[in-house]
């Protein structure tokens, strides 16, 4: 069980959760990919990570080149919409700034062992795999006979990281956390997990959350920490707070082919800056208008009616 | 001060979840008693509904585990799908209440049918989550009113297993991940589970009530706890809270 | 694919996608359990069905003493809160009308037979039915071996209903339907099956369906039908709409006790109104108050901002 | 009027959606061609995204399949598990579209590495939701230029698997729900799958452009349709839309 408060700093909350070893998921299918918490890592110098995500993003091809990881879990190696992971691919190629292992899934097989793991299910079905070389790749993907005569079935063990980390539009400081727009893995990446840390645009009151909870798809059973990290998913968006940076995702492509450009960007960005204020700091002295490039209009949702039964 | 059967059962159950953190819960009793825990013992206990809800705080008593006020202002409401496989599948259930229609020697529970499943003499409401529930959560709590209809040798058809047969070990060599049954709340004794027999051994006493008058109610030879009590009766306090808080219309307590 | 117009009549709606000898699931968890629909079912007089649900509840009591009903698949026979279901109990026990076949599973035995049904999944792992006769008693329970070595694990089949029915607050025009309260197994009910009937208590405009696209759990792609019925689901309840009425569950187990009561009250609340509009008639000439009393207050859901990108 | 090579590859993608219905998109030109046969040959297409979106409006040109703007004003948005589960692999998805690093005789897909898997070459993206869909959609669309390190005789890692070694009825024995590849488009050449022999082959040249230039770039002695045709150009119309609609930036079309 999870202690009542548990509103706790960026640095608190990392210090406290992750431990060097550790196998960790930072999940969000590019939406409100949780890049402030990834940065508070690499700056506090953990190593030896596993980190699962489907795809990893720009957010683990920083810290794969910043060196804290081990070995990647996973279902697609791209900058969407760009080209490459230049650092990953340059630490599986040639082991740059070290040894990568790889343990590679379909995203299908990822989802699937995010809901085995939450649901403790010893395998899960994928009906996926067969005629595919990816099972050769990876002997975690296995095949079972259907006792109802369909043949083999495709299956994917259970995935329990040690932490997983999301961030989402809002939550209670208990961590009833809510979700809108796409909404990925998120769940059962946290249910899976042993330890949930959930950075959030806003910490509301928890009326707010009591009055829609179908929305809450975390409750605050399974949260350990509550970080409030207003524009915690940049250069990524966050559905009705901010629009994707879609030039940063260019620009990433340019600096992450050169590693001198690289670490050089994680000098000034990451370990240059005490924290992401500092790193929201540098990034609107350089650009000052950036929010209101980034900002979307207005479209509320109809609200429903709940209704009050007794009382 | 007087109190009724189900009061009592009530107060020992909720007794029973001091320490404990998450509780499955059914309508009726187990809702009552966990409230009641909530208000006493546990005060951080948290509620999860079958039907999907999660820290429910219904503005009046639910009159069943479905009932809207335990939707509105809850902490968060889900699938069917995501209750069992996130929450009980996911090793978050502490403790779930069980009723039964059969409960045997060794805690196994029956509440699918009396007679032949295919012909049968009388049919029972059959699982729900409960077979489930008895396999996930760590520790099941059972009430039931004690009767030799119920607590028989050996039920009739397995439908929540218990300690099985009774020798050690089954129940994890089965892939259980739950202890099985723990506590089961009668309104004349209460029983406890003897660890290295899984048989159920008479542990507590209600006020006035004699070994003899319980095992006259059950169909094998009970055990008795070495250090068997007399369950102490409801508080002052408890009955306050039962009768004006949580069951004012007495609809389950009377 | 669907059609783009799906608004009909109850009447045409059963008429068109309901035949004898049908396999149907009519869910919805204690909640918004589509009454009307079944009513029209009985009323149109079908036979042979086979009907699927988690929890039979009234509705299936009444469907099974009318005689449509060839073979019953569900996991918990009862009168939630009150006993019983005694036509139910009456076909098993003693034939009455007639012979009831039955298929048993336990609650999340049902919920994977959904879910595999839709994901068109050979079976669904539940890690359950182990130490029980459950598996003795459905031999369609089986086991499998776990490739990772965890032991055998109890599996279920799919379930895909020929038609699924299922009652909601609110779709469009085009059967966009949007959930709030209990979400029971809809969801997965109405994807797993070949044809899909959604009643729901409002037709909304497709501007407030697409103004919260996370709240539409079954999207028009699926849907067959939409019916506008409100107060489809009494004597069960919708979520902000009215309330259980807890005085009839209590009532039916009285009626349902006597075949005689019971068949007079189908003569009476069935066949001997033309539509569930007849039904409503007659309720409210006998309880002039009865949407008084079964009126909840009104809590609205906080708005959430999806935000307007572009455009 | 005068086109580019993604302008052609976009129409000849969308024209061969006629007639279907649920579509599943990627990004760019497929996002394009999806939405050019909406306005031209088929106005019920349902676009379903991997993102987990479903009938979606977007106010502007989507930058990728998690584009907030495919949220904004949807019929529905799910969760992954949703979208592979109840769209993919529920049988739901008529078409879908795949890119191919290498792609061989018999329409098997590499997105996974050039050379060996544990110390390559080049190591690709991998198969995000590809070996699915190459598995579960009905029918798989290839966008791709065509090139002879793409057109490979055989391809050094089976990422989504085509028409295999292309004996007829191995998709079925090894429980694949879909048919395969149908279509390859490029920017030269469409090419089609012979059904009795799972064998690609040339189908129709764009204008301009000669068997033997095709020749050259496919790795093994490639099939040619019976019926072979060419292309018809783009038409005005399709052209407009392109360029006024659906990519006003020339972002994927240029």
């Amino acid at each position: 069980m999870k202690p009542d408060t548990k509103v706790m700093t960026m640095r608190d909350a990392i210090a406290t959760y992750v431990k060097d070893g550790d196998t960790l998921a930072l999940e969000g299918f590019t939406h409100s990919i949780p890049f402030a918490a990834g940065h508070e890592i690499i700056r506090q110098g953990r190593r030896e990570l596993t980190l699962c995500r489907l795809t990893p993003d720009l957010l683990y091809d920083q810290m794969v080149a910043a060196g804290c990881v081990r070995k990647l879990v996973f279902s697609y190696l791209g900058n969407p919409g760009v080209g490459s992971l230049h650092c990953i691919r340059r630490a599986i190629e040639n082991a740059i700034p070290r040894p990568l292992e790889i343990e590679e899934y379909s995203h299908f097989g990822m989802v699937a062992r995010y809901t085995a793991g939450a649901a403790h299910l010893p395998f899960f079905p994928v009906r996926s795999y067969q005629g595919t070389d990816l099972h050769r790749a990876n002997p975690l993907i296995r095949f079972v006979e259907s006792p109802y005569g369909d043949g083999p079935v495709g299956v994917v063990p259970p995935l329990n990281p040690d932490v997983t980390i999301v961030h989402a539009p809002r939550a209670d400081a208990r961590g009833n956390t809510q979700f809108w727009g796409l909404l990925g893995v998120q769940k059962e990446a946290a249910f899976a997990a042993r330890q949930v840390i959930v950075t959030v645009e806003e910490i509301v009151d928890e009326g707010v959350i009591r009055s829609d909870p179908n929305r809450t798809l975390i409750p605050h059973l399974v949260v350990d920490a509550v970080v409030r990290q207003p524009r915690g998913a940049h250069p990524a968006y966050v559905q009705g707070y901010y629009d994707r940076d879609g030039e940063f995702y260019l620009e990433w492509d340019r600096i992450s082919r050169d590693p001198g450009l690289t670490a050089a960007w994680l000098q000034e960005w990451v370990y240059g800056v005490p924290d992401w204020e500092g790193y929201l700091d540098k990034l609107e002295s350089r650009q000052a208008e950036i929010w209101q490039r980034l900002a979307p209009g207005t479209a509320l949702s109809e609200p429903v009616n709940y209704g009050v039964y007794g009382g | 001060m007087e109190y009724t059967d189900s009061e009592m059962m009530i107060v020992c159950s909720a007794r029973a979840l001091a320490g404990e953190r998450v509780v499955f819960v059914g309508v009726g009793l187990p809702n009552i008693a966990c409230n009641l825990a909530r208000h006493t013992v546990s005060p951080n206990l948290e509620l999860v509904y079958e039907s999907g809800v999660f820290g429910a705080r219904p503005a009046r008593l639910p009159l069943s585990i479905g009932d809207p006020s335990l939707v509105s202002g809850a902490a968060s409401v889900c699938s069917m799908a995501d209750l069992f496989m996130n929450y009980l599948l996911g090793g978050r259930i502490e403790v779930a209440f069980l009723g039964a229609a059969q409960i045997d020697r060794y805690g196994n529970i029956n509440t699918t049918v009396i007679g032949d499943y295919h012909h049968p003499q009388i049919r029972l409401p059959g699982s729900g989550g409960a077979c489930e529930i008895a396999i996930h959560a760590r520790k099941v709590y059972v009430i039931v009113r004690l009767s030799r209809r119920t607590f028989v040798e050996r039920v009739g058809f397995v439908t929540s297993p218990g300690h099985l047969s009774g020798e050690p070990g089954q129940r994890a060599a089965l892939d259980m991940p739950g202890l099985g049954p723990q506590l089961v709340v009668t309104d004349k004794a209460v029983f406890r589970f003897d660890r290295s027999t899984g048989e159920m051994m008479l542990s507590s006493l209600h006020p006035g009530v004699t070994p003899e008058t319980v095992q006259a109610e059950v169909g094998w030879p009970l055990a008795v706890a070495p250090d068997l009590e007399t369950t102490l009766p409801p508080t002052e306090q408890e009955l306050r809270l039962i009768r004006q808080e949580l069951d004012p219309g007495q609809l389950y307590s009377r």
